[in-house]
């Protein structure tokens, strides 16, 4: 865990309202692990006042990249750094995927911008292994494949792929892995982490799931992130015990 | 070069210089090292401790305001038992000034807990929270009633000789009723504020942003309010004052201390900033320089007014 | 397109819609007139007046904060001759409905103020301002005795039939207690919240930035602590609640209704943009499109908790 | 009065740490009369929350020129402001100077960025007086001569020109002209214009006076800005009553 003040490299908007922030970090970009994330202040003044959290979506030798949409006024901010501007950043905080260990399937699903983990996940992931990357969007704007692999796309409208969310395509297509040998990751709005959790636990299928929270201080002082536990009678951190969990260990 | 006297005195309790960390804004120290030399830093208040440890309220907890935020975090803590065996180690390691905040429910759970911890020789003071808003039970009900304060400050005297800071609420007309109270009853300090009741909601599913409805608020946004109820203290009580609320920087930490705090506690910035306390150690150190302090004791209450 | 119902009722006092201009931030009127359309507005609260002119406190009177400010004008008025003589007229003209402000150093004041106004048919409503932090009679004395308060109110109501608002302190542990102590004499509504108590310091004159030492919090920092006292009355008292307090835009305005609000005010918001209201007023509208709501008194008091 | 939504035409550092900002602002450029100002939204968040006050320094068909210096957080962030910057301006406001009448001899006296009202001012003044512009600053640094005529000029440290302050300049030189054939318009720090008010009264020279206040709302909703009047046991505003005082009409 470290606080940097990073140089922006560049903003690129690679689809509509979705942004690559690409920043010189060396001692983050050292440490950092797929799946953990960084607490970034989008500003030098109290509007808004907080840090805010973004997955580590890539990294190139000293530069770090996250990706985002404009959803309030932290990512507008964001969306309109340019090259040489300054930004504080903490990190890399949480733990990462867990991705060692003996299977053979990689199955990635990925809900709107729950996509930006994965870009570094899959460079990191050994080249022995089968991916797949379920990618769901409410429309065909919504599906983000930047750097995703053998892609299948579920939208809520049918404007692409399958008709329905990517659940339900991971579902319809689950026969084709062997349970045993298959790990699932995923990312996205909590009602799908929640129904990918419930089918993976069903099927008896590996899942690790990255999560989200409100968030203060991003590595544990704040005690502002907790999401109920399933091992006890009370809560988890997101920031220091995840952001990603085995599906089996949060109720989300 | 910095020959510069920073140490202050809070009844017998003796620290390297004013600034200090504020309950529940650093857990129990350990994440917070990573960002910041704890060794450095005046003081360290511990999360509050109850007899039992505590899961704390269900999400969300927090959510941010305009220059400020709301928390109801329902003081979840590892209980006294869990505390003394793993996390006093480590904040003895560190060798900062330890300071043990309490909180409970009951007088009887305040004075336990006090008497337990005063053999503990890494806990240098108490911090006696009666003013926490987030919690069904004690909490803002002690707080808001001076004769409560009253009564938790003598029986929690009557058991501990080490110094009591007794941290009070801002949600009341008269800050300095509470203070006085303290002072009569023994209290070595008083630290004020603990966060304003707060809200929020969401106007579209019009539920609360925090799920206990009513959140403590923190932060820059807070800042005149907490230094009008320290200059309360100072102008009528004769106590020292530690000053909490809204700070961020050196210069608030220098303008609590001309209001009348002996030292100050900065919280919500640690989130934000967790270096911030060095830096405003440092900050001080040049404040001192600039305008020929050479003790920043001499500081504390110079409002000219 | 805009078949919604806007209107609100406050006892007997009917508005337009539920959007208010806040007493002491819109003067009388004249000079926000340049900027807004007055006439659509729900209603003005005239700058709180009182029976003999008020030359108020000498400079500086406000101080910028963190997402608020400070003020201490020291109720600077015209005095209630002036006021019905040259203001009143204005006022007239341009259809807005009138609420007048009072503020008095003694309870026979306010009355005299009262009696006075009552007759003025312009004005359709008073404000009781027991809770101005800003002078040295009056004001917090009376806002944070809840014998003052009810007092107060049973002597204003014994002289007007015109609905009686009673303008409340957040300065206080307990705020729903005064609001039922003015439901119990017979206020027809209370409005909360005034500013709060709050400082700020000079470093290196160490002199206050307010010469009044101390000034009244206001702004976008005060909104979740103005929506926790509407919330607190809203759930305990059965009376109608103007809210006030760091209201900036539509959402906060909405957020405050389903809070319990009949009608808010906004205040410093329109020192920043004198159009403000206006374009809160067609926010709401555009809300209630968006939510299917008819009309806008079945939003208030919806919270889901 | 107008609220009016701006666009930031140029911001050029005209001297270190003296900015000229540009807008195009055609409604009030038509209404505006030097020694008036205008209220800046610098941003469009709560930090800072208010609006800054700054002098209209310059009209140039619809185009108004601000001058400033960077004095804080609001002056800071209009320093950085780019050409296409949209910028939310409340004015023209306060009344002006009074420079009708019969006089000859026009003297201005400008402390440091009191400079700013000027350029407009001497824009209107008649052709056939005569001006002189005494400009005073701490080092020959903070000497503003944009846009003046005939210019003297004083220094604190002595670095250029007179030796002293700009007032003990104008004394020096005031036997030049004939008292009742002149008027002098002054603006700067506090201190500068109480001693220019009390030597324009002792000698009998009508003099304006260009002052300045902490604002909240800059047009006479606040009650904010007020000084003690001269004229009775209470105050005036700055913001509407000024800030253009004559000399005699308030006690600095
Ligand atoms: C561990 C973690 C990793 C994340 N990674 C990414 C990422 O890689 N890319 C990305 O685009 N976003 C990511 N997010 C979400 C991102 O932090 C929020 O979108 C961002 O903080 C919103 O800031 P804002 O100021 O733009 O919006 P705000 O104005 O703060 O809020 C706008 C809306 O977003 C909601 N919101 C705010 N903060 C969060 C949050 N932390 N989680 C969920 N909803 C929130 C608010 O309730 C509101 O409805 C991550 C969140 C966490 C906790
Ligand atoms: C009618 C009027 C006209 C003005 N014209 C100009 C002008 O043409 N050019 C120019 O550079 N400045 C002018 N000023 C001053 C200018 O408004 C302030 O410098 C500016 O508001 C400071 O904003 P800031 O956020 O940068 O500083 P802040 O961070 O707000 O304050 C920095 C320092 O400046 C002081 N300060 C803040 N506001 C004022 C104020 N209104 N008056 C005096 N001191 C203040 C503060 O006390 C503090 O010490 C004018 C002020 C008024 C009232
Ligand atoms: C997330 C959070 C948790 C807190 N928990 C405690 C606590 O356990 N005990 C306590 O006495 N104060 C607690 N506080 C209050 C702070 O110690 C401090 O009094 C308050 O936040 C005001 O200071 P600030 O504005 O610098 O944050 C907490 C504050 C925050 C923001
Ligand atoms: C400059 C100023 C002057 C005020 N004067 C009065 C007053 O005369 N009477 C009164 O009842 N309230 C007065 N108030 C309080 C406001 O009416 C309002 O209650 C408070 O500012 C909170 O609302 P806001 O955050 O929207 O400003 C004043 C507030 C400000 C900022
Ligand atoms: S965000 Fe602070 S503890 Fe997790
Ligand atoms: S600045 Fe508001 S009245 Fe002058």
């Amino acid at each position: 865990m470290l606080q940097v003040d990073t140089i922006v490299e560049s903003v690129q908007e690679i689809k509509k309202n979705i942004f690559l922030l690409k920043v010189s970090a060396p001692s983050i970009a050292a440490e950092a692990k797929p799946g953990q994330f960084c607490n970034i202040k989008v500003n030098d003044n109290n509007s808004p006042l907080l840090r805010r959290p973004f997955s580590i979506c890539e990294i190139a030798a000293d530069k770090i990249s996250f990706m985002f949409n404009i959803v309030g006024v932290g990512t507008e901010i964001l969306s309109k750094k340019r090259k040489g501007d300054r930004l504080n950043i903490i990190g890399p905080l949480g733990n990462g995927f867990n991705y060692e260990g003996n299977y053979k399937n990689v199955l990635i699903v990925a809900g709107g911008i729950g996509a930006a983990p994965f870009p570094f996940l899959l460079n990191e992931i050994a080249e022995d292994r089968q991916i797949s990357c379920f990618i769901g969007g409410r429309t065909k704007d919504d599906l983000i494949s930047y750097k995703m692999k053998n892609i299948l796309t579920s939208t809520d409208d049918g404007s692409e792929g399958f008709h329905g969310n990517v659940v339900k395509l991971l579902k319809s297509k689950i026969n084709e892995y062997d349970k045993n040998e298959t790990k699932i990751f995923a990312c996205g709005p909590t009602p799908m982490l929640r129904a990918v959790s419930e089918f993976s636990i069903k099927e008896g299928i590996e899942c690790e799931i990255s999560t989200e929270s409100v968030m203060a201080c991003g590595f544990g002082i704040c005690q502002g992130c907790v999401v109920q536990s399933s091992r006890k009678d009370g809560f988890v951190l997101v920031c220091k015990d995840g952001p990603v969990f085995n599906a089996v260990d949060v109720k989300l | 070069m910095n020959s510069i006297d920073l140490s202050v005195k809070i009844g017998s309790l003796e620290l390297n210089n004013p600034v200090m960390l504020a309950s529940g804004t650093v857990g129990y120290g350990n994440e917070i090292s990573e960002f910041t030399n704890l060794s450095r830093i005046g003081g360290i208040v511990t999360k509050s401790v109850s007899l039992k440890p505590r899961k704390g309220n269900p999400p969300n907890r927090i959510f941010e305001t305009s220059s400020g935020m709301l928390n109801a975090i329902g003081l979840a803590n590892v209980g006294l038992e869990e505390f003394i065996k793993t996390k006093i180690p480590f904040l003895k390691e560190i060798g900062s000034t330890l300071i043990c905040n309490i909180a409970a429910s009951t007088i009887e759970e305040y004075v336990e807990c006090t008497r337990t911890l005063d053999s503990e020789n890494t806990v240098k003071a108490f911090e006696i929270n009666v003013s926490c808003p987030n919690v069904k039970d004690g909490g803002l009900i002690f707080g808001n009633d001076v004769n409560n304060v009253r009564r938790i400050t003598e029986k929690v005297r009557a058991v501990t000789d080490k110094p009591i800071i007794i941290k009070l609420s801002p949600n009341t007309a008269s800050i300095k009723d509470f203070a006085q109270a303290a002072k009569d009853e023994g209290a070595d300090a008083v630290s004020a504020i603990n966060t304003l009741v707060g809200t929020a909601f969401d106007i579209y599913t019009k539920k609360p942003r925090i799920k206990n409805i009513t959140g403590g608020l923190s932060g820059p946004a807070i800042k005149p309010v907490a230094l009008a109820k320290v200059l309360e203290i100072s102008r009528n009580v004769d106590i020292p004052i530690i000053g909490i609320g809204g700070i961020a920087n050196w210069k608030d930490a220098v303008e609590f201390m001309i209001c009348g705090a002996t030292a100050i506690q900065i919280g919500t910035i640690n989130f934000i900033n967790p270096n911030a306390s060095i830096e405003i150690i440092e900050g001080i150190i040049q404040y001192c320089q600039e305008t020929s302090i050479t003790k920043i004791s001499d500081l504390v209450g110079t409002y000219s007014i």
